[in-house]
Formats: structure tokens, C-alpha cells, sequence
């Protein structure tokens, strides 16, 4: 795909992604987040980790907008920095499951016979694990640290990608293009990545930002369980999971983290399907 | 038929294998022994490791597998816990298990269907719109903090126990009003573990639906006169509805895994809970077997979603 | 002179899209007699179709939307009458076949309940009854062992038999028009044959007249009485068989025939039109056809050209048909 | 049409249901029954005193089966339970000669006997059973049925808290014999001779205990016992709101909250157990006692005390619960002086010599890794407020949280630290000789390694002494010998609380068998040290 058909092929995703306001509203949610997220450090009014006891659990003021929490903390600093911890783990999370999936796809598809039905196999295996427990179980006995929870999110979600990676290889390697490339004598590596990848790239794409709602929510759970991204670090998780004891005492503890992770799963998800609409053809128009 | 039901089941055997080495290799590999996990000053350390050798833990690791699949097929396997059988354990809790996510499969195929229907018939209108965002809030929606806020606006509305499988002070109800207790106490975490599941199939059956309006044989049954409700709910629903069927086999895995927080949080004594206590407490012979068993689970209704698919498309019947 | 069965008055379609509005069929007239079969021609995207179920109201709205016109049937106007009475006629007044049988049928319905289900709605027979008359049907359109097919899921059976059994559908009320969406195209070209004889058949034992639409002009030659010829939305030329076969007015008309591959004239080369249909979202302006037309003057691109009579019955919409031969 | 009203209908039927359900639900007063319900976090996991480890299981234990002996509610001393009374022989081997009660029966009818003690002993013996208290009764020489209600123990040596191991529940010979007592079905259907007896258990739900009508002490007044399984504490407030749960253990920061509930009542008492840094001493970080005491002075024990506990601690000075006799009241904890801290570092040479906040020595910065278990959240606070409080000395403190068994095993037992936050949940016994001595350095809970000669000697002392008064007097100086040599810091001792419902009295009769009612009263033993007294009078009860 040479780079002018890019730019055509965004511009035209663009022309009916941008009717989708829901979407749109998504992709604006989320690019605050982002930019909070990289600018927490000028943004928040206070260190995120500065306790001072004899300001705990004070409700949401002019001088602490979210209020407090039980050590004194500043809680609109906290979720600031919290966006950063909720907001690495969706995307490095679905990096990594994006990265396998689209390689085991890929090499399924491809090759095809015994190594597809192999891969295919080890798939269905990992599929058959009730995903949040087999989470559970790895991260409680590797020990939950932010690193872990995002790799054991990812080694553990990428079967979705990975098999209908493997059905559009199968499909697009068929096509003309792709036994003219072989004809050539390109090889293996260069077909399937230069070729066939980037044509099915889209689908991978919808479900890649859907799957960051969904490890977002996942890592929430996990904090939930008391195995999230381990304290004193603040992920919205886990400021929602320590104030959850204080929900009597201190509401704003639970409902505003718990909002923020509501809002940005909406986002992504909102935004996910806006890609799915836009960047399939037999949808498009249908308005 | 039989040649299809004997691939099926060479394949699922040796589905099961896969997982239940993976799953022993995750389990054994971790760090953290199941029995140092009392510090009590009390107890002196020949003592762990003499019990640490009671449970086989001092043998090789393929040793241990091996014994673990013998014990689970004789019934000898026990619980590091309290000693008991880990299937009694487990088949005491599992009809409250299911009980409950037959209640909220119930709930969210009664209403996500209807929904979604609905949704359909008049696509980007106000109440389809509507529909849609109410789906996504549903889909996003952390349901532990739903549950916490749930639970306290019932409480402080109806000052009425929430958790837990019924009251404990039921002297003087009417067995109707028994009756009605329970069906509070499961009404509450079945509606709240099935908004992601209503909102996901409303969704689902919204989009299949506007695909089966578009299809031809919709305009044929219209060009034959027949009303744009039969058209509507006999011609599109009953093909909308066929790929719904297969999805009956795919709530089984989330089963567990969507049991785990839920039956937490309402005191719900069921297999989720296990599960976590067993994670928690490194029971490995729990563990492995809810994973095992949870895995078959799956495997029965991935089966059974195919043989369903069969019944309900005359497509697949005959071939 | 008879009166006609159906007359068609000005119709025309927008389709309202977000791209702009696609004028699919723009001021189309033309009458269906008793008894006869009318061929409507074009190539694909020409608007036939959409002329088609814009007699039924079958356009799908939004998008589509009839903007203006009459359909008289038997002196009712169609687009006048309310979605409840549209009912009515669908089916058991007018009937319609499509092109594709493989998706035309509902799959998960026997093809005896797809027809059972027009017969118990239009001639309240009951279910014993509707069942004895799709058996019927399905024998009239000469399935072999209708008892038995009448059971039969669209998928267990063949192309060809799929359209009989969607004949078989279209038929059971008896309707006094039938619109033939493309019947054959999808089918084997002895099924095409034998499903067209049948049609044909059908037709003069009942009396009934038919909309045929279609591309192949060796359909036309087969089984029209009356030809109109579509482009762009448009009837371009329009008249009796022999007068459009022998003696076309039209240049788009000349082109179409000297497409069709004819066996007793050896020719080296198939004289296709040059140049493609144009954008239904951007039409040329004036006549829509002189970007492609050998033709054309300076005065083509002015402005539309109206419907000339050539002769009493044949109309041409071009300056020059009379240059055209 | 058909299929849209079947459509509408299952929404409608959901509807109605849930709507019949609040109308039930709304109109419901909750009635007054004679039982209590007591919120658990955990279920039980062996209803079996020997088997038993966790406190879900003792303290159902506790009410099925007696011990021999049972501590008086001072703490201070024994009474007797199944034992009327005992004598103790001292000499290089003591004997302790226990006189059983007469006419105790099991919850089955059998009589008990001084055959169900030594069978209970033997099995704790029995290498096959999976208990942690052998422990105990290492020292036990040997034990003897001298007849059916005197039953003899001889220890090979003087170890005095050796008695206090006698409280174990006695276990029914008659029943057990022929069991393998690890699998048996009797851990989950105990019989014993307590004062309730065991009705149900529903894994995870509840468990069940009804009045023993035949109790050796007299019918309890309660009818019914029940364990409730909660796992969330902060739901578990909710059922007692609702009147689901009559016993609650309050956290510090509800307390206020609860006290104002007017159904409600609501008790402290400080616990037997105290939080506590331990430092590392193989670290050479550690060795040095002016920096351990230097970062004593440094941590605001008053301010976590206050702020994290809501003043429900207190601070301790040494290893020992501050209310009971072994505590020291002469040492005085160390005071929060962070200007002493920096003096005392300053002298160990301890400078920030390059400016950048930490302080260094050798050029090497202060800097250390402080851990906890993850899942407490008091902890998780304290060390918090710790690295806080220490990073304004200039140490740097990084602190993580683990999970329990992985925190054990890969840190704590294979003494792969720094420091740690951890607790202990003492005995009423002072012998905490498995903590401190330097025996205990590789195997046992010593995982400081900490080693000081005179404490080792006066801990072995302490286990052989029998006199109270002497006890107390060597327990004072290893006190103080531990507060001077700070390889803790002794954060604080906690102060339990908990709410109960306040329709509960205790009923008493006097001998003419006049009822009178007197209000619960929290005993250093614990509120329910009287339970069988316990009852729910059918009126309202008038407040004093």
C-alpha cells in the first residue's frame, strides 16, 4: 500500500468516523485523558503521595477538588497520576496480546497445515481458561506488580486477534497480490508483513481499542481482589479499592476513580465501535 | 454425525490435557508455599515440613501432576484447606453457582433481546440512540462499584438485608415470604452481573437484526404482503436469533471468571468464591480443579452451542 | 384501445444519502397492458430495479423516497393508498420474483410456509387448505413431487428449482401483475431457458401481465412484447419489440444490441458502448447519455432531451433519433 | 402479534417481580429472636481444636468443644473447664495432675474420660496429623490415665506454658478412633461438650450452633448460634444496619459512625497483638543500634496512632500487649524526636554530605526497602506515612507490598529484606521464646536475626518458671532489654472494637431463682467470655 492510498484511505475513514458523535465524543474523552495523563506533574495541585493526617478524609473543596483521602492524600492529584498507571496498563496490556496475536495469526494463516492446526490448538487451549481467573491465579502467585498485570493481561487475551489475523491471511493469501509477490520471489517475512499485514490491519484495530476498555476494567477487578497495581502507587483501581472501606465516611473516595474508569472504558469502547462502523465497508453508509 | 462427534471428542481430550498441564505448570511454577501461611510463634518449622511432605509437595514436579490426576480419578483428592474432598467441595457450591448465572442469563435474555428488537425496528431514532449509549454504559460499567452502590442504596432504602443466599432472621415469614426472600437475594447480584451481559447482547442482537432487514428474502416476504410486524418479528427475528442460540455455550467460561467478584462482594457462596480462597490460600488441588473443571465446562458448551446452532438452522441440519 | 392494466406517471425515486442524493429513477412513464409482458432494459444501476419496487413501495425509507409521480393500477393511485392497503395489493394483486433465489428465500422457513403464508393472508383459506394450494402451485410450476418439496428448506434445493418455487410464491393469488426482477440471471442458461418458457406460459394460461427486468436482451427478444429502455434513471427509448429490435431510435439502445454476441454474424469484435455509466451522485448534465454517445452535438450538453414520439407507441429521448438507425 | 407480546412480556415479568419483591421488602420489620449472629470474614476450615488454625474455626471451636483448663478473665491465670482442678509438681521433671469433672457428656450422650484426653494428645502426637500445635507439646515427656477422671502429664523438663496448652478442646475418643483424623467427616460434624452444640454448616453460608441442654455449666440461655461468611468487611456493616448480623468487628475510622446507630452498642478492648518494623539485622544498614532507635524517634507512632487507628491503639514501648501483667509500665516508648534522629544518625555517620536530600555514609546513600503484606490496609497505611515521615530525615525508604505467602516465603523465611511491617497475635502466655531467641534465627520466627545473650538466657528462664511473680519479674527485663536494643519499632498495639445489637443482656439467676438482667460487659478475655449467660429478652430492655 504505497503512501498516498494511506492518506486517501484515512481521509475516507475519516469522512464517516467523524459522523459517529458518540465516537467522536469518545476520541475527545480519551485524548484528554492522554493529555492529563502526560501532563499530570504541571496539573495536579499537590504531590500525589504527600500524607498529611490532619487533612484525611476531607470532602471535595475549592482547595481539594475530589477531596481527600484517609492519609491526607489529594485525590484529584492521585487520579491525575492515576490516568497514567489505568492508562499504560490498557495500552501495553493490549501490545503485547496485539503483538502475539497478530504473530500467531500470521504464521497460521500463512503456513497454514500443521503449524495452523497446532496454533489453532494451543488457541482453543486458551481459550477454554476462564480468562479473569486464570488472570487472578497468575497474578496472585507472580505477585501483582504493574509490570505483571500487564504482561499476564496480554499473554492471556490475544486469541481473538490472533484467529481472525489468521482467517484474513487466509483469505488475503490467495489474492492476486499476494501470489504476485510470491512469484517474485519476495520472501516470507517481507509477504506477510509488507503484503498481507497491512491489509488486515483494520479489524486488528477495532479490537485493539476495544480490548484497552476491556484491561482497564480487568486491572480495576484485579485491585478490587486486592492483586491491582500494589499501593502506595495510585491507579484508579486501587484508589477506588482502598476507599470502598471508607464508603460511609468518604463517598468521593468510591464514586470519583470509579466514574473515571467508567468514562474511559466508555471512551474506548464509544471509539472501538466508531472504528468497526467506519472501517467496515459492508456498514458503511448505512445511515 | 459420528465421524463429527469422534473428531469432537479426540479434540476435546486433547483440549483437556493442554490445559490441565498448563495450568499445573502455571500453579507449581509460582512462588509462595500453601503451608507457611500461618505465622504463628507457636509452631516450629519441622512440623511444616513434615506436613509440607504429607501433601506431596516435596516430589518432583511431574510427580505431583501425575499424582494430582490420579487423586482427582480415584476421589482422593483433598483440600490443603481443610482436608476435605475437593469435588464435595466444589459440587456443594456449584448450584449456587449456576443458580445464580441461570438467573442472570434469564435476565439477560429476556431483556437484552427485547432490546435489541426493539432497537432495531427504528434504527438512529431517539430510542435506538439511546439504547446505544445506555448499552455502552452498561458495557463499561466497573460491576463491583455498581454492586457497593447498589448495595447501599438498597440498604438505606429499604433497610432490608442484601446479602448472602437468604435473611438469617426469617422467624414468623410465610413460606411465600421465604420464598420472596430468596428471590431478593438473587434478583440483586444476577440483575448486576447481567448488565454486561444485557448491554453486549443487546448490542449483538441490534446488529443482527439490521444486518437480516437488509437481506433479500426480507423484501420477498414483504412483496408478498405481509405486514412489516410479521416481516419484522417472524422473518428477520427468527434468522436474527440463530447466531444468538450458539452464544448460550459461550457463558459458561465467564462463569467463573465473572463469578469470582460478584460472589464476593454479596456473600454469595459459590465456586467464584472458592476459587479465590483456593488462589489466596495456594489450595493447589482446588485450583487446578475448578481450572480443569471450568475448562470442560467450556468445551460441553461450545459443544452444545454447535449442536443448538444445529437445531435451530435448517442449514446445518442435514449436512 | 384497451385501458391499461398499470400506468406509470412521472415516477420518480431519490435515494437521500449522506453522499448527496442519487436520482435513481427520474421521471419514468410508461403503461403495462392486460395480458402482455413488458420488458424493462438497462444496464445495472440504470434504475430498473428501483422502478421496479417503487410500484410496490418496497424502497427501502430513508433513504429512498418516492418524490414524485402516479401508479395507476386498475385507475388506483398506489402511491396514494395507506401502508394497510399496500398490503393488499402486495402479493396478491401484484406480485413480485427477484433476481437472486439462493437469497430470496428465507432459509429458515419451508418453502410450502413461505407460500402457505401468502395464500392464508390474501385468500383466508385455512392452513389445510393454503397447504392443498401450494401443492398445487408447486405442481403448476412443474416441481416433481410437490408433496414432498412442499417440506423442503430452500437450501436442499437447486437454483433453478428455488426460482420455480419462488414463481410457485409469487403466483398463488393469482395477481393480475407480476414483476420479474431479473428471474434468470443467476441461473445456468438451460435453467434460464426453461425457467423463462415456464414464466411465459404461466403468464398466458392466467392471463396475467408481467414487468420483466432485465439486462439480457436476448431475454427480451425471447418473451417481450413491449420494451423500455432504462439509463441513468431514465427511459430512453421505449416501444413494441420489433420497433426497438429493428428499428431503435436511440444510440444507447444501438449500443446495448450490438453488445449482445450473436452467432449467425461473425464478428471479430463485440461492439460494447465505450465509457462507463456515469456517477448517480454527479450526472452529466443535458443528456445523460452524450458523454458516451457517438452522436453528440454541443446541443446534447445543454439541456435533457424530452421523449419524442417516433412513431405512434415508440418514443426516443434524443435530438438525433432520427439520424439514428 | 405473537412473538412481540412474548417480547414484551419477559421484560414486564422481570418488572414485576423485582417490583412485588421491593414491595415485600419495604413493608418488612426485621423480629426480635433469641439468637446471635456473628459476622465472619473467612469460613471455617476445621471444626476440630486440633486440626484448626484460623481464627474462624477457633472461635467456633471454642463454643463446641471445652479444654481441660481455660484462662480466668483477667488473663492473668486458669480456671478450670473439664479439669475441676489440677496440681503441678515441680522438679527437673514437673508433672501436672488434672481432676476431670464427673458427669460431662458429649453432644451424643456418651460420657467423657480422661481416655478422650490422651487419645486427643496422642493424635496431636501422630506425625500423620496435619497440626501445627505438636509444637506444644514437644516437651511432654509423657502423659498417663491414671484412672477415668485424673489425668497425669510429665515434661521432660520445667516449662511453664506448657500448662496453658492444656486449654485445647478435647476431642471424642469414641468417634475419632477409628477416623483418619485429617479427612474425617467429624470435622465438619463436630461433637464435643461445649456449650453449643454444632447444628449445620453450609460451606461458605453459615454455620449453625444450638444450646447444649446438658451443658455441665447449665443450658446456655441463647438458643442459637450463627456464623455468618462475609468477605467484605466494609459490606458486612451493611447486613449489621440491616439486622442480618448481630456481632460486628468496627473498624477504627466507623467507630464514630456506629456509636451514633442507636440500635447499637459499641465495645473496645486493647488486643492481644501489637504492629511493629522489624529490621533486618543481617543488613549492615540495621547493625548499628543508634540508627535503629535513631528511626524509632523518627516515626510519629502518636500520629499513625492517632490518624490510621483513629486512637484505637496504643503505643508500646516493648514485644508485649500493654494491658496484661508481663508488660513492662517502667519503659517508657521511645519519644518522637526527629531532631534525636538525626543526632543519633548524625553519630553513626550518617551526613547528607552530597546535598541531594539522602542522607549517605561511604557514599553510599541511606536507602532502604520497607515491605508488608499486601491485603491489610492498616499496614499498607503505615508504611505510607512511614516512608513519609522517614524521607524528611533524609532515608529513603521504597515500600512495596507482597502477597502473604509469596511475602513469607520469598522474603520473610528466606530473610530476603530490609524491613517489614508485620504483627503479631500473641498468646496470653508471655512465652514468645519461637520470636526472639537466637535458637530461632534459622528456622524459626527470629527472622530478624536478632541475638542478645542475657534475653536468650532469661527467655529459657521465663519457659521453666512457674511462679507468677517471678515470670513477671523476668519478662520486665527482657522487656527492657528489647526496648533498649529497638530491632523493632514498636508501632502500637491495637484496641479491638465491636458493635453488638443492644437487644442482648446477661440473664443471671440467683438461688431462689430470681431472673435479673445486667448489661454486657467487655472482659480483658473478651466480650464473650460469659456467652452462655447471653440473652435476648423478649420486651424492649430499658437502658440504664
Amino acid at each position: 500500500m504505497n503512501e498516498r492510498g494511506m492518506t486517501s484511505q484515512i481521509k475516507f475513514f475519516w469522512k464517516y468516523f467523524k459522523r459517529n458523535r458518540l465516537a467522536v465524543g469518545g476520541l475527545t474523552i480519551i485524548l484528554i485523558i492522554f493529555i492529563v495523563a502526560g501532563t499530570a506533574p504541571f496539573l495536579a495541585p499537590y504531590d500525589p503521595g504527600k500524607t498529611d493526617v490532619s487533612l484525611k478524609l476531607k470532602p471535595p473543596s475549592l482547595k481539594h477538588y475530589l477531596g481527600t483521602d484517609q492519609l491526607g492524600r489529594d485525590v484529584f492529584s492521585r487520579m491525575l497520576y492515576g490516568a497514567r498507571i489505568s492508562l499504560s496498563v490498557g495500552f501495553v496490556a493490549v501490545g503485547i496480546s496485539i503483538f502475539i496475536g497478530i504473530l500467531v495469526g500470521a504464521i497460521a494463516g500463512y503456513y497454514g497445515r500443521w503449524v495452523d492446526s497446532l496454533l489453532m490448538r494451543l488457541v482453543d487451549i486458551m481459550f477454554c481458561f476462564p480468562t479473569f481467573f486464570l488472570i487472578l491465579t497468575v497474578v496472585a502467585l507472580l505477585g501483582p506488580s504493574i509490570f505483571n498485570i500487564m504482561v499476564i493481561i496480554g499473554l492471556t487475551s490475544w486469541m481473538g486477534t490472533a484467529r481472525f489475523v489468521r482467517a484474513e491471511f487466509l483469505s488475503l493469501k490467495e489474492r492476486d497480490f499476494v501470489q504476485a509477490a510470491r512469484a517474485l520471489g519476495l520472501n516470507d517475512r517481507r509477504i506477510i508483513f509488507r503484503h498481507i499485514l497491512p491489509n488486515a490491519l483494520a479489524p486488528v484495530f477495532v479490537t485493539a481499542t476495544l480490548d484497552v476498555a476491556t484491561a482497564i476494567l480487568v486491572e480495576a477487578g484485579l485491585s478490587f481482589l486486592g492483586f491491582g497495581v500494589q499501593p502506595p502507587a495510585p491507579s484508579w483501581g486501587n484508589i477506588l479499592t482502598e476507599g470502598r472501606t471508607y464508603i460511609f465516611d468518604a463517598w468521593w473516595l468510591t464514586v470519583f476513580p470509579g466514574l473515571a474508569i467508567l468514562l474511559t472504558v466508555l471512551s474506548f469502547n464509544l471509539v472501538g465501535e466508531g472504528l468497526r462502523d467506519s472501517l467496515d465497508p459492508r456498514l458503511r453508509g448505512r445511515r | 454425525m459420528a465421524r463429527f462427534l469422534f473428531r469432537r471428542l479426540l479434540q476435546l481430550l486433547f483440549t483437556l490435557i493442554g490445559i490441565s498441564i498448563l495450568s499445573w505448570i502455571i500453579i507449581t511454577q509460582a512462588p509462595g508455599s500453601p503451608i507457611a501461611l500461618t505465622m504463628d510463634p507457636k509452631v516450629s518449622p519441622k512440623i511444616i515440613e513434615q506436613m509440607e511432605k504429607n501433601y506431596d509437595l516435596d516430589k518432583p514436579i511431574y510427580q505431583q501432576y501425575f499424582l494430582w490426576l490420579k487423586k482427582l480419578f480415584t476421589g482422593k483428592l483433598y483440600s490443603f484447606k481443610d482436608g476435605r474432598p475437593v469435588l464435595e467441595k466444589i459440587a456443594e457450591r456449584i448450584w449456587n453457582t449456576l443458580l445464580l448465572n441461570l438467573v442472570a442469563t434469564l435476565i439477560i435474555f429476556s431483556l437484552a433481546i427485547p432490546l435489541g428488537v426493539f432497537s432495531a425496528r427504528r434504527p438512529y431514532s431517539f430510542l435506538d440512540n439511546l439504547g446505544t449509549f445506555g448499552a455502552y454504559l452498561g458495557l463499561s460499567i466497573p460491576g463491583f462499584w455498581l454492586a457497593y452502590l447498589v448495595i447501599l442504596a438498597t440498604v438505606k432504602l429499604f433497610g432490608y438485608p442484601v446479602l448472602g443466599l437468604r435473611s438469617f432472621v426469617i422467624e414468623g415469614l410465610s413460606t411465600p415470604e421465604i420464598v420472596l426472600d430468596r428471590i431478593w437475594h438473587l434478583l440483586l447480584p444476577a440483575s448486576i452481573m447481567a448488565i454486561h451481559g444485557i448491554a453486549g447482547l443487546s448490542r449483538y442482537t441490534r446488529s443482527s437484526m439490521l444486518e437480516v432487514v437488509r437481506q433479500d428474502y426480507i423484501r420477498t416476504a414483504k412483496s408478498k404482503g405481509l405486514s412489516e410486524e410479521v416481516v419484522y418479528y417472524k422473518h428477520a427475528l427468527r434468522n436474527a436469533l440463530l447466531p444468538i442460540i450458539t452464544l448460550f455455550g459461550f457463558l459458561i467460561p465467564g462463569l467463573i471468571g465473572g463469578s469470582i467478584i460478584m460472589e464476593s462482594v454479596f456473600a454469595w457462596p459459590g465456586i467464584g468464591r472458592l476459587a479465590y480462597q483456593a488462589v489466596l490460600a495456594r489450595d493447589y488441588p482446588v485450583v487446578m480443579t475448578i481450572l480443569t473443571i471450568s475448562a470442560v465446562l467450556t468445551l460441553i458448551g461450545n459443544f452444545i452451542a454447535d449442536l443448538l446452532y444445529g437445531v435451530a438452522d435448517p442449514r446445518i441440519r442435514y449436512q | 384501445m384497451r385501458h391499461p392494466l398499470l400506468e406509470v406517471r412521472s415516477l420518480t425515486t431519490h435515494f437521500f444519502t449522506e453522499d448527496g442524493i442519487v436520482r435513481a429513477v427520474e421521471d419514468v412513464s410508461f403503461e403495462i397492458y392486460p395480458g402482455e409482458i413488458l420488458c424493462l432494459v438497462g444496464e445495472s444501476g440504470c434504475g430498473k430495479s428501483v422502478t421496479g419496487l417503487s410500484i410496490l413501495k418496497l424502497i427501502p425509507i430513508p433513504p429512498g423516497q418516492i418524490v414524485r409521480g402516479e401508479i395507476l393500477f386498475n385507475g388506483r393511485d398506489l402511491l396514494k393508498l395507506s401502508e394497510k392497503e399496500m398490503e393488499g395489493v402486495r402479493g396478491n394483486e401484484i406480485s413480485m420474483i427477484f433476481q437472486e433465489p439462493m437469497t430470496s428465500l428465507n432459509p429458515v422457513f419451508t418453502i410450502g410456509d413461505q407460500i402457505m403464508e401468502a395464500i392464508q393472508l390474501h385468500q383466508k383459506l385455512n392452513k389445510r387448505d393454503a397447504r392443498k394450494k401450494a401443492i398445487e402451485m408447486l405442481d403448476r410450476v412443474k416441481i416433481p413431487s410437490p408433496e414432498k418439496r412442499i417440506d423442503s428448506y430452500p437450501h436442499q434445493l437447486s437454483g433453478g428449482m428455488r426460482q420455480r418455487a419462488m414463481i410457485a410464491m409469487a403466483l398463488s393469488c393469482q395477481p393480475k401483475l407480476l414483476i420479474a426482477d431479473e428471474p434468470t440471471t443467476a441461473l445456468d442458461v438451460t435453467i434460464q431457458a426453461e425457467v423463462l418458457r415456464l414464466l411465459r406460459e404461466i403468464q398466458r394460461e392466467m392471463e396475467m401481465s408481467v414487468m420483466l427486468i432485465t439486462h439480457d436482451l436476448g431475454v427480451v427478444s425471447e418473451v417481450g412484447d413491449r420494451v423500455a429502455v432504462m439509463y441513468a434513471g431514465r427511459i430512453v427509448e421505449y416501444g413494441p419489440i420489433e420497433d426497438i429490435f429493428h428499428e431503435m431510435r436511440h444510440p444507447y439502445t444501438r449500443g446495448l444490441l450490438e453488445s449482445i454476441p450473436q452467432l449467425e454474424v461473425k464478428k471479430t469484435r463485440l461492439n460494447a458502448i465505450p465509457g462507463q455509466v456515469p456517477n448517480p451522485l454527479n450526472l452529466p448534465e443535458g443528456c445523460k447519455f452524450h458523454p458516451r454517445c457517438p452522436l453528440r452535438i454541443e446541443d446534447c450538453r445543454r439541456e435533457e432531451p424530452p421523449l419524442f414520439e417516433v412513431k405512434e407507441g415508440h418514443y426516443s429521448r434524443c435530438l438525433r433519433w432520427k439520424e439514428c438507425r | 402479534m405473537r412473538i412481540k407480546t412474548l417480547l414484551l412480556f419477559f421484560p414486564l415479568l422481570f418488572l414485576i417481580l423485582l417490583g412485588i419483591n421491593i414491595i415485600f421488602v419495604s413493608s418488612r420489620p426485621t423480629p426480635i429472636v433469641n439468637q446471635l449472629i456473628i459476622s465472619s470474614i473467612g469460613d471455617a476450615s476445621y471444626l476440630n481444636p486440633v486440626l484448626a488454625q484460623d481464627s474462624a474455626s477457633s472461635d467456633i471451636n471454642s463454643l463446641v468443644f471445652n479444654g481441660l483448663i481455660k484462662y480466668n478473665r483477667d488473663l492473668q491465670g486458669f480456671v478450670g473447664d473439664l479439669a475441676e482442678s489440677w496440681e503441678i509438681r515441680p522438679g527437673p521433671e514437673p508433672e501436672i495432675t488434672f481432676y476431670l469433672r464427673r458427669g460431662v457428656l458429649w453432644h451424643d450422650g456418651k460420657p467423657f474420660s480422661a481416655e478422650d484426653v490422651k487419645f486427643t494428645f496422642d493424635k496431636i502426637m501422630d506425625e500423620k496429623t496435619q497440626t501445627v500445635r505438636r509444637s506444644d507439646y514437644e516437651l511432654v515427656k509423657k502423659v498417663e490415665v491414671v484412672d477415668p477422671y485424673t489425668f497425669r502429664v510429665i515434661y521432660r523438663q520445667p516449662f511453664s506454658p506448657g500448662l496453658g496448652t492444656w486449654g485445647i478442646g478435647i476431642l471424642p475418643k469414641h468417634l475419632l478412633e477409628k477416623e483418619d483424623i485429617n479427612t474425617s467427616s467429624f470435622n465438619r460434624n463436630p461433637v464435643g461438650t461445649g456449650p453449643f452444640r454444632f447444628v449445620e454448616w453450609v460451606s461458605d453460608e453459615k454455620i449453625v450452633l444450638e444450646a447444649n441442654p446438658r451443658y455441665f455449666e447449665g443450658r446456655p440461655h441463647l438458643d442459637r448460634i450463627i456464623y455468618r461468611i462475609i468477605p467484605e468487611t466494609s459490606l458486612s456493616e451493611m447486613e449489621l444496619l440491616t439486622k442480618g448480623v448481630d456481632h460486628y468487628g468496627v473498624l477504627p475510622h466507623q467507630y464514630r459512625r456506629m456509636s451514633e446507630i442507636p440500635f447499637l452498642k459499641i465495645y473496645s478492648q486493647p488486643s492481644l497483638a501489637y504492629t511493629y518494623i522489624g529490621y533486618n539485622l543481617r543488613n549492615p544498614l540495621f547493625q548499628d543500634k543508634r540508627v535503629r532507635r535513631a528511626l524509632t524517634h523518627a516515626i510519629h507512632r502518636e500520629e499513625i496512632v492517632q490518624y490510621v487507628l483513629y486512637g484505637f491503639g496504643r503505643m508500646i514501648s516493648g514485644p508485649f500487649p500493654s494491658h496484661l501483667w508481663y508488660y513492662n509500665p517502667n519503659v517508657k516508648p521511645l519519644p518522637y524526636d526527629p531532631e534525636k534522629a538525626k543526632k543519633l544518625l548524625a553519630e553513626a555517620g550518617w551526613r547528607d554530605t552530597d546535598g541531594d536530600g539522602v542522607l549517605d555514609k561511604e557514599g553510599k546513600p541511606f536507602r532502604f526497602k520497607l515491605i508488608t503484606n499486601s491485603g491489610n490496609d492498616i499496614r499498607r497505611d503505615v508504611g505510607v506515612l512511614v516512608q513519609r515521615q522517614l524521607r524528611e530525615l533524609g532515608i529513603d525508604v521504597i515500600f512495596e507490598t507482597y502477597e502473604w505467602s509469596v511475602f513469607l516465603k520469598n522474603f520473610i523465611n528466606a530473610k530476603h529484606f530490609d524491613a517489614c511491617i508485620l504483627g503479631w497475635s500473641l498468646s496470653p502466655d508471655p512465652d514468645d521464646y519461637m520470636i526472639w531467641h537466637s535458637s530461632q534465627i534459622e528456622k524459626g520466627f527470629n527472622f530478624i536475626s536478632y541475638v542478645n545473650p542475657e534475653a536468650d538466657r532469661l527467655w529459657e528462664e521465663g519457659r521453666k518458671e512457674y511462679d507468677l511473680e517471678r515470670r513477671r519479674k523476668i519478662y520486665w527485663r527482657i522487656h527492657e532489654l528489647i526496648a533498649e536494643d529497638q530491632p523493632y519499632t514498636f508501632l502500637f498495639s491495637p484496641i479491638g472494637i465491636s458493635a453488638l445489637q443492644k437487644k442482648f443482656v446477661l440473664l443471671e439467676r440467683d438461688s431462689s431463682g430470681r431472673e435479673t438482667y445486667r448489661p454486657i460487659q467487655m472482659e480483658k478475655a473478651g466480650l464473650m467470655y460469659d456467652l452462655i449467660k447471653w440473652y435476648v429478652p423478649r420486651g424492649p430492655v430499658m437502658e440504664k
